[in-house]
Parts: C-alpha cells; sequence; structure tokens
C-alpha cells in the first residue's frame, strides 16, 4: 500500500474498521508499531534515577507493559539510552562512547534534573551541564528523581515519537538520511575542564531574550 | 607487582600469592566499568587477572563524583539538607539526620522527644529497605537474576508510599530539619506503619526461605572475600561490613545518639567475616530493627517536634567545629563541618562510610575469581552517590 | 577520656622536642584538637594507636581544609602621650595583619576498643603553593589511604609516605584543586535559564551581542 | 538433604506466582497511564504560584516578588523580577508583584524550601508529574502564566493544608484590617498624617 493512502482515513474511522475487523495499515505505520513497542534500553544507571529506573521495571510498575522490560547489559543490543542521573565530566566520554556503540535507530531519553541540565549539581566544577551538550536526547523527563510513572509517561511520549516517524523524504529520522555516520565526537579530558566542552554540531546555546536583572 | 602499601599496615596476605615479573606476559588487565552491569552504579576495577584469579584490583573512583562538599561551602546550611538526600540515594533519611545532629551539635539546638522517636522510626525503617534491597542486588549479582530484587522492591515500595505520606517524596525526602522534623506523624501514618512494621516478619521470612538455604547460594558465598577484625578497624570499616567480621560495633550502642538507649535490641556480629555472614548480618539486622520499630510506634510520646530555638532561615552557628555521626544503614555516616559565623559553612565534610568500606576491597577479592568479586562488591554495600559524592 | 591537654603533656613527656598544640575549638561541641608537627606526626599518631589507655584503633575521618591567606584587622587601643604636652590619649589604632596561608589535614580517631573518641589531630604544610607536604598516615590507619588521596587530588596537600597517591576522584590530567577556595570554575555555564550572580556574570560573557533588544528604558 | 533449600525457594516463588492471581498484596502493578496513581495528600513534585480567583490568576497571584525563595533556592532555579508599580492584594494593600517569575523545572530539585521559607504562603508544590517534553528550552522553563493556579487547585491537592492555610490568611488579614482600623482612629486623633509604612514582609 503507498505510504500516504493510510492517513487519508482517520484515527476515529480506522479505530471503526480494526474493530469490524478489517485491519489497515501502511507499511511505515507497521514498521513504527512494532519498533515502539519493542525499545529495549541500555542496562545503564548513573545516579539516583537509576533506582527509580530499577523501580520502574519492577513489579509495581511493571515497565514490561510497554515492551521494553529487556534491559540489555550491551549497548550492542539497545535501542534506548536511558541517561538516568548526574553525567559527571570524568563520565561524560564514557557515555558519548556508549551512545555511538549503540545502532541506529536509537533514541536517547535524559531523565532527571541532572541529565537534562546538570540539575541541582549544575553549579559543580565536575558536572556536565546536560547530556545535550553531546548527545541528540529525544525526551526531557524533569524531576529530581522523577517519579516511575513519569518514566513511564515519558517512554509513551518516546512511543508516540517513534510512531510519528516516517520512512523516507527530508522528514525521516537520523538513521534513515544517507548521510548520516551515527558516531559523536567523545570528549577528552582537558587540564581544566573536557575538550571540547560541547559539541556544537549538537548543542548550541539558544539566545537569552528576557532583558538582565539590574 | 602488589602495589599493596605500606609494610606496617595490617594486609590480611594469606590468599594472596606473590607474583613474579616473568608471570608479566600471562597476565591480563581487565576494566570492569564505570558501565558494568554489576558494578552498582558507575564504578570501576581496574583488575589485573592470572587465568581466572584476581592477583591486583584498584578500584577506579570519581565517576560520579557531584562535588557535594564545594556545593555544601557555597549554600546555607538548610540548603544543604535537600542535596544530602542525594548522598545515599537509597538512605535519605539517615542521611538527613547524620547532617541535622552535626549542624545541632555545632549551633546548640536539642531536638524534643516527639522528633527523637521520629527520627529513629524513619532511620529503621530506612534500614529495612536498604538490607532489603541490598540483599535484591546482591542476588543479582549472583545470578539469580530478579525474583529477589523484586520481592525486595515489592517491600520498598510500601515503605516509599509511607515516606511519600509523610514527607511528600518517595526518596529525597529531605525530612529533617535542624531542631527536630519538618512535619508531624498523623495518627493514620502511625496506624499504617505500625501494620506495615508488623507485616515485615512474615516478609523477613519467606525472604529467607527463598535464600539463607540455598545450597547454590551457600556455595558461592560462604567462604568467599574473608576479613579479619584487625584488618576490618584498622581500614576504618563500619556497619554491617564490620559486625560480620565479629566486631559488635555500633553507634546506636557506643554513641548512644538520639534515644537509642531506651530501645531494647541486639546487635548480630558475625564469625566468619565472610560474604555469607554479611548477609546474615543484614537479615539479622532487620529483625531487630523491626524490634525497635515495634517499641518506638508503641511508645510514641506527644509533644512538638521543633526545638522552639531553632529557626528555618538564617541559621549562623558560632564559630567552631563539630563532627556528628550516626549508625547509617551503610556504617557509620558523618558530617564535619566548620563554621566562621557566617551563613554557609567554611567546611563541609561528608564522611561517606561506603567509600571508606571500599578500602578492603583489593584484600578482600585478591585470590578469588572475577565472579566472587563482584559478589564481594554487592556485599559490601555501595552506593556511588556517596562514594564519590 | 584524657582531655586534649592530659594527652598533649603525655606526648610530649613521651616526644620530646615535638612540636604538640591543643588547637581549642570555641564552637559549642567544644572537640578541641592537637595540631601535629610533621617531624613527629607518624610516631605519634603509632602511639596514639597503640597506647594501652588510648587505644584509638579507628581513623574515622580524614579532611582537607583550606586557609588561605586572610586579612585580620585587629583593633587595639593604644595611650599616644600628646605632643603639645597635654594628658596622654587613648585612640583606636587598627592593625592590619595577614594570616598565614597553610593547608590543614584533620583526622578524627576513635576507640573501637575502648569505645571512646574523637581525638582530633591536625596536620599542616607550610604553605599552599610549595611546601605542601605532610608525613601519611596510611601505614598507621589504612583508612587513611583513600581519604589522603582524595584530600591529595581535591586540595593538593602532598603526603609523604603514602603508598599510592594518585588523582582519586578527578582524571589524571586534571591540573586543579577544585575544593581549595582559590579556585576558579571551568567557564561551562554558556547558557542558565535562571542565571544569578556569577553565574549570571559569566554567562553574560556568551551572549550574543545584541542591538537589536531595546535598551531597557529607566 | 542437598537441595532442600533450593526445593524451600521454590516453593516461596510458586507460592508467590499462584498467590499473585489471587492475592492483592501479592498483584502490586499499578496499571499506570490508564489507572492514574493516588498520590498522597503531601506529595510533591514542582512548585506552582497560588493564586486567590482562577479567573484572574495574573491579577490576584499571592506572590508579592519579595524575592525569598530566590534567594534561598539551593539550586537557583527560581528568576523573579520585580515590578515597576505596585497592585492591591486580597487585603486591598498596595504590593509589588513579580513582572517575571520563572522556574526552570529543568534544575528544580522539588526540595520545597521554596515553599516553607514563603512567609505569604504564595508558592506550593504542584504534583502534575506527566510533563516529558522534547524541548528543553521551551517546554521545561515555566514562566508566571504556567505557573499560576487558582486557590481551588490547591485545595483539590493539598486539602488540609490548603485549609489550614485559608484558616490562617484570614486571621492575619482580619488582624491586619484591625490594625489599619486602629491606626486610622489613632490617625483620626492624631493632627498630622503620617505616610504609609512600606509594605514589609510579616517576620
Amino acid at each position: 500500500m503507498p505510504e500516504d493512502a493510510a492517513p487519508a482515513l482517520t484515527t476515529a474511522e480506522r479505530d471503526e474498521l480494526r474493530r469490524q475487523g478489517i485491519l489497515l495499515t501502511s507499511i511505515s505505520e507497521l514498521y513504527n508499531w512494532g519498533r515502539s513497542n519493542s525499545v529495549w534500553p541500555l542496562n545503564f544507571g548513573l545516579a539516583c534515577c537509576a533506582i527509580e529506573m530499577i523501580a520502574a521495571s519492577m513489579a509495581r510498575f511493571d515497565i514490561a507493559r510497554f515492551g521494553s522490560e529487556v534491559f540489555r547489559p550491551s549497548p550492542r543490543q539497545a535501542d534506548l539510552l536511558i541517561v538516568s542521573g548526574t553525567v559527571t565530566k570524568k563520565m561524560a566520554p564514557q557515555v558519548v562512547r556508549l551512545w555511538n556503540q549503540m545502532p541506529e535507530p536509537k533514541y536517547c531519553i535524559a531523565m532527571g534534573a541532572c541529565a537534562i541540565s546538570g540539575g541541582p549539581f549544575k553549579q559543580g566544577y565536575n558536572v556536565l551541564k546536560g547530556i545535550d551538550r553531546f548527545i541528540p536526547v529525544d525526551i526531557y523527563i524533569p524531576g529530581c528523581p522523577p517519579r516511575p510513572e513519569a518514566l513511564l509517561h515519558g517512554l509513551v511520549e518516546l512511543q508516540k515519537k517513534i510512531r510519528g516517524e516516517k520512512l523516507s523524504g527530508p522528514g525521516a529520522p537520523r538513521h534513515l538520511q544517507p548521510d548520516n555516520d551515527c558516531t559523536y565526537p567523545v570528549p577528552e579530558f582537558g587540564e581544566h575542564d573536557l575538550e571540547p566542552p560541547r559539541n556544537p554540531a549538537v548543542w548550541q546555546p539558544p539566545i537569552l531574550t528576557r532583558p538582565d536583572k539590574a | 607487582m602488589l602495589a599493596s602499601g605500606s609494610a606496617a599496615a595490617p594486609f590480611s596476605s594469606a590468599s594472596v600469592r606473590p607474583v613474579h615479573d616473568e608471570f608479566h606476559g600471562d597476565l591480563l588487565e581487565v576494566s570492569m566499568g564505570p558501565h558494568h552491569p554489576s558494578t552498582h552504579g558507575v564504578f570501576r576495577m581496574m583488575v589485573t587477572l592470572d587465568g581466572e584469579t584476581i592477583v591486583r584490583l584498584k578500584p577506579v573512583f570519581g565517576y560520579l563524583h557531584r562535588n557535594h562538599e564545594k556545593l555544601g561551602e557555597n549554600t546555607t546550611y538548610l540548603g544543604s539538607m535537600p542535596y544530602t538526600d542525594r548522598l545515599d540515594y537509597l538512605c535519605s533519611m539517615t542521611n538527613n539526620w547524620a547532617y541535622a545532629l552535626a549542624v545541632e551539635k555545632l549551633a546548640g539546638l536539642v531536638p524534643p522527644e516527639r522528633a527523637e522517636y521520629i527520627r529513629i522510626i524513619l532511620a529503621e525503617l530506612t534500614r529495612l529497605i536498604n538490607h532489603s534491597g541490598l540483599i535484591g542486588f546482591l542476588m543479582q549479582d549472583t545470578g539469580c537474576s530478579g525474583t529477589p530484587l523484586m520481592y525486595a522492591f515489592r517491600e520498598r515500595e510500601k515503605v516509599l508510599d509511607l515516606f511519600e505520606a509523610l514527607s511528600g517524596s518517595r526518596m529525597m525526602c529531605n525530612y529533617q530539619r535542624f531542631g527536630g522534623c519538618r512535619v508531624d506523624l498523623t495518627p493514620a501514618w502511625v496506624d499504617s506503619a505500625r501494620r506495615l512494621v508488623d507485616a515485615f516478619p512474615r516478609f523477613l521470612d519467606e525472604f529467607e526461605a527463598l535464600l539463607t538455604g540455598n545450597e547454590i547460594f551457600m556455595a558461592r558465598t560462604q567462604g568467599v572475600g574473608r576479613l579479619s577484625p584487625e584488618l576490618a578497624v584498622n581500614a576504618g570499616l563500619t556497619g554491617p561490613v564490620l559486625r560480620a567480621t565479629g566486631v559488635g560495633h555500633d553507634l546506636r550502642k557506643v554513641d548512644a545518639y538520639g534515644l537509642y538507649p531506651r530501645f531494647d535490641f541486639r546487635v548480630p556480629i558475625g564469625a566468619h567475616g565472610d560474604t555469607y555472614d554479611r548477609y546474615m548480618i543484614r537479615v539479622l539486622e532487620m529483625r531487630e530493627s523491626v524490634q525497635i520499630l515495634q517499641q518506638a510506634l508503641r511508645d510514641l510520646p506527644a509533644g512538638p517536634i521543633m526545638d522552639p530555638k531553632a529557626k528555618l532561615r538564617g541559621l549562623r552557628p558560632k564559630a567552631g567545629e563539630a563532627y556528628g555521626r550516626i549508625e547509617g544503614a551503610k556504617g557509620e555516616i558523618g558530617f564535619f563541618l566548620i563554621s566562621d559565623g557566617s551563613p554557609n559553612p567554611y567546611r563541609y565534610r561528608i564522611r561517606p562510610p561506603s567509600f571508606i568500606n571500599l578500602t578492603v576491597l583489593e584484600d578482600l577479592c585478591l585470590g578469588h575469581t572475577v565472579a566472587d568479586a563482584v559478589i564481594i562488591l554487592g556485599s559490601i554495600d555501595i552506593v556511588l552517590g556517596e562514594v564519590d559524592r | 577520656m584524657e582531655t586534649a591537654e592530659q594527652i598533649r603533656d603525655r606526648l610530649l613527656a613521651r616526644f620530646p622536642g615535638a612540636e604538640i598544640t591543643v588547637v581549642t575549638n570555641p564552637g559549642l561541641s567544644a572537640q578541641h584538637s592537637l595540631l601535629l608537627g610533621s617531624p613527629h606526626a607518624r610516631a605519634i599518631a603509632q602511639f596514639l594507636r597503640d597506647d594501652p589507655t588510648l587505644r584509638l584503633d579507628q581513623c574515622s575521618n580524614v579532611t582537607g581544609v583550606d586557609w588561605p591567606e586572610k586579612e585580620i584587622i585587629d583593633t587595639v587601643k593604644v595611650t599616644v602621650p600628646d605632643p603639645a604636652g597635654g594628658p596622654p590619649k587613648v585612640i583606636e589604632q587598627k592593625n592590619k595583619r595577614l594570616t598565614p596561608a597553610y593547608l590543614e589535614v584533620v583526622y578524627h580517631l576513635y576507640s573501637i576498643a575502648l569505645r571512646h573518641g574523637p581525638v582530633v589531630i591536625r596536620t599542616r604544610t607550610g604553605n599552599r603553593s610549595d611546601q605542601v607536604d605532610v608525613p601519611s598516615l596510611t601505614p598507621v590507619w589504612r583508612s587513611c589511604e583513600f581519604q589522603e588521596r582524595e584530600v591529595f587530588d581535591l586540595f593538593g596537600v602532598s603526603f609523604s609516605g603514602h603508598p599510592d597517591l594518585r588523582r582519586i576522584l578527578m582524571w589524571d590530567g586534571f591540573k586543579d584543586y577544585p575544593m581549595r577556595k582559590d579556585y576558579v570554575d571551568p567557564d561551562d555555564y554558556e547558557w542558565e535559564p535562571t542565571p544569578h550572580d556569577e553565574v549570571l556574570a559569566r554567562a553574560k560573557v556568551h551572549y550574543p551581542a545584541t542591538p537589536a533588544a531595546p535598551e531597557p528604558k529607566a | 538433604m542437598l537441595g532442600s533449600g533450593i526445593i524451600k525457594g521454590l516453593a516461596v516463588t510458586a507460592k508467590n506466582l499462584a498467590g499473585s492471581f489471587h492475592d492483592p498484596a501479592r498483584y502490586v502493578t499499578q496499571e499506570f497511564p490508564e489507572v492514574q496513581p493516588q498520590l498522597p495528600e503531601n506529595s510533591r513534585n514542582f512548585p506552582f504560584l497560588v493564586a486567590d480567583d482562577g479567573a484572574d490568576p495574573m491579577g490576584t497571584l499571592r506572590c508579592v516578588a519579595c524575592q525569598i525563595c530566590e534567594k534561598e533556592c539551593p539550586p537557583q532555579c527560581i528568576y523573579i523580577e520585580k515590578s515597576k508599580d505596585k497592585k492591591p492584594d486580597a487585603a486591598g494593600k498596595l504590593q509589588l508583584y513579580p513582572a517575571v517569575f520563572a522556574i526552570d523545572t529543568s534544575v528544580c530539585m522539588s526540595c520545597q524550601i521554596c515553599v516553607e521559607v514563603c512567609p505569604f504562603d504564595a508558592i506550593k508544590m504542584d504534583q502534575v508529574f506527566a510533563i516529558a517534553t522534547t524541548d528543553r528550552f521551551n517546554g521545561l522553563l515555566l514562566n508566571r502564566e504556567q505557573l499560576a493556579k487558582s486557590n481551588q487547585y490547591y485545595h483539590s491537592i493539598h486539602p488540609t493544608e490548603a485549609t489550614e492555610v485559608d484558616a490562617r490568611l484570614a486571621a492575619e488579614r482580619k488582624a491586619a484590617e484591625e490594625k489599619a482600623r486602629a491606626a486610622a482612629a489613632a490617625k483620626a486623633a492624631a493632627p498630622k498624617p503620617a505616610a504609609p509604612p512600606p509594605p514589609q514582609p510579616p517576620a
């Protein structure tokens, strides 16, 4: 079926058809449906948020309901990097390396304040001010730490994002772009800071529009 | 080859065998971590192996060095309290208490009786979830994937519900204040805590039926990672790791801080100092904690929960210094504060039990295999937030 | 347990010629400490560990403290004779002086065997730049091993006699000593949504020159 | 007997497996997105600003831009700019208001110290947690308009606490009115009109 035939129907109509026993889908929808329901995270905990991540995979919150209970110890088998906790400067090169080792398509969730921006520890000399300075982040989950439910909500948001991806054209995700090489430069330890302190291809400081405080 | 330091310090060298230079070609250096599923976070061990036997092990720290001490010197006394939650993030209540105790020593505040009872209740609940969670993780390390950890987290969620109902947050409670506690217990909370505590021995029985007599578990842990009491004391070990070697040192008895002298409980001590003893000590300690909790919930007095002298903002203790310590779930957690009379501490130092307990990791692991090193590390009970701060 | 003064007297009798001073703690906790001179520090530590009445077998906590130079203004009342021959005047004279700069290492000792403590001992470096050696107490208490490495890493105190003195928390090529009071953070706050104080000052450097933004009118 | 320990352990797991079908104590899974969790009253996540009137939240913020929370916030995630003019508050007294009030939720550590130090009961803790977003800078920096929520909302999430706060505020307001009346009486008695005192946060 051509790819854009299915979107001509509304969701309600499609639900009605499904109820009547007619499964109407497009290749991309089927493909994305399959991918979004088997997102395997990397078994990778950094700090406090990792405990909530473990809690989310335990009986009470049961991340298996979303198809993501298979925490892979090896980055080669993982689809999702949950950066769960503070990324220190000493740890940042390793995180980027793990990200580079993951095969495309891959996604990154920044879980918790520290992973997003350095959070409460952002004033520290050894704390990276957000993992998005080195690798692209798909979903940001604020909270310190986010409740397991918040992580599940983030995962649902990621699934929504995956389902919305196109298979071709300029809007296609990173891994389907022809000139994509999925490696990101790994920062080196410098004498005072990481070299370079950010990856300009991934992160640019936005322009502050607020007037300065007197 | 064995860079194990000076001659004067006692080393448990029984299981160490000398490695001569001509063997160098046979040795293999392996870097375990910082991303390794069994290192309990971002811990890294540089392991030198002869075949599968460890001949050298150097821990590498700092992958979670979040500059707690620098931040503590740049923020007010009150502002450091939520940061202490994030030290040992499984035991925020005991961290809070240790910090509050140090500041109370510095500023001369005395918490009222009810507040002391509340602190004991929360600290013992923390011990329950820490020890049960630790045993779950230890089993994960032995290869018993999932089940015990899942049972432990099932109980942990019940305690976290109590913490959330009281303090508002599951893990990062930020509950203790200098001179007391933030909010009072409601009768409904006390009732649900009592129900939980009364049901907890049943869970412990089940947990023990699952694990204690398990032959595989015994084979994996008995005699593994033996530690002598002399080395344990000299290396500054505290908590269950020290008590497993047969040294009956528990700050709840020794320092008698808070109102612990009023409570009737025993301090379990081990005989062999091996991994199995470290497991058993924790099970027994949980049973004693249940005893303390039952007494505390029974005798909880009425009254205020804050020292009337205490104020929330603008604490400026007199110049001086103080070291306050309590028996946390992992060992002696202490805070050393130097005040120069300003709103921020001049020096804010955390004495992290799991960091110092790692001093002997190499001695414990020498002569064992990599698979054993994983269990030994698990039985020491580290949390990286506290190791690296 | 003996007081700090009693311990000092006993130590002076045992180690004649050692520099031992009692540092009084003015705070409410009244945990006074003993300042040990470097030459005898390790021998004294060994004595404290093995002495049967003290038996300080556990060195619980080791930490560094940075004391940079500080200007202190002492106000002294001086009686000045009047040159005109009148009655002498009492004037307030302000004497500026600099406190010496040094790094300090503080050890908290406890006895597990005798259940007492703490005995606090301190050692000091000569200054903060080139004389940063103090004797390591790791040969006496194994628990100092990692903690002294941490003090070395974060404060730059060099422990002579330490078996494995390397950086422990920061990476090996790191050049600064971040826990010192005069440490300057690396400039990595390029953009903060809610900047304050020094963060704001540092962030401003990175703001693009915005001629388009209208000047706030007074 | 060798192996009896293992069999005993397996019996425990079997008991739990069977129990999970009928025993609610053993079947603990919460079906989160379908069933929202019942959060306890004290539960907290991020701060919000209390507005007395939900219909006009910007006009009735309790916040008077005293900036205490900005100073005390440990991770420094609050940004406040005082207004240039004054607006009457609920008691009719002229007060400053925050022209800009921003909280960076990507930094906030949910410690609720801002709530504790606020002398005006103007900032409280919200319970919303499902705020994952794909946009860091626009999605997580909450401004005044996003932060303001009505007092009714506050009552709906923290009923006990909100009732106490309302009672306390009413008492304070009454005391202030009585004081003002007394002052007015004194002023009427005194010949010289005194300048109105500047608004001070109550100690």
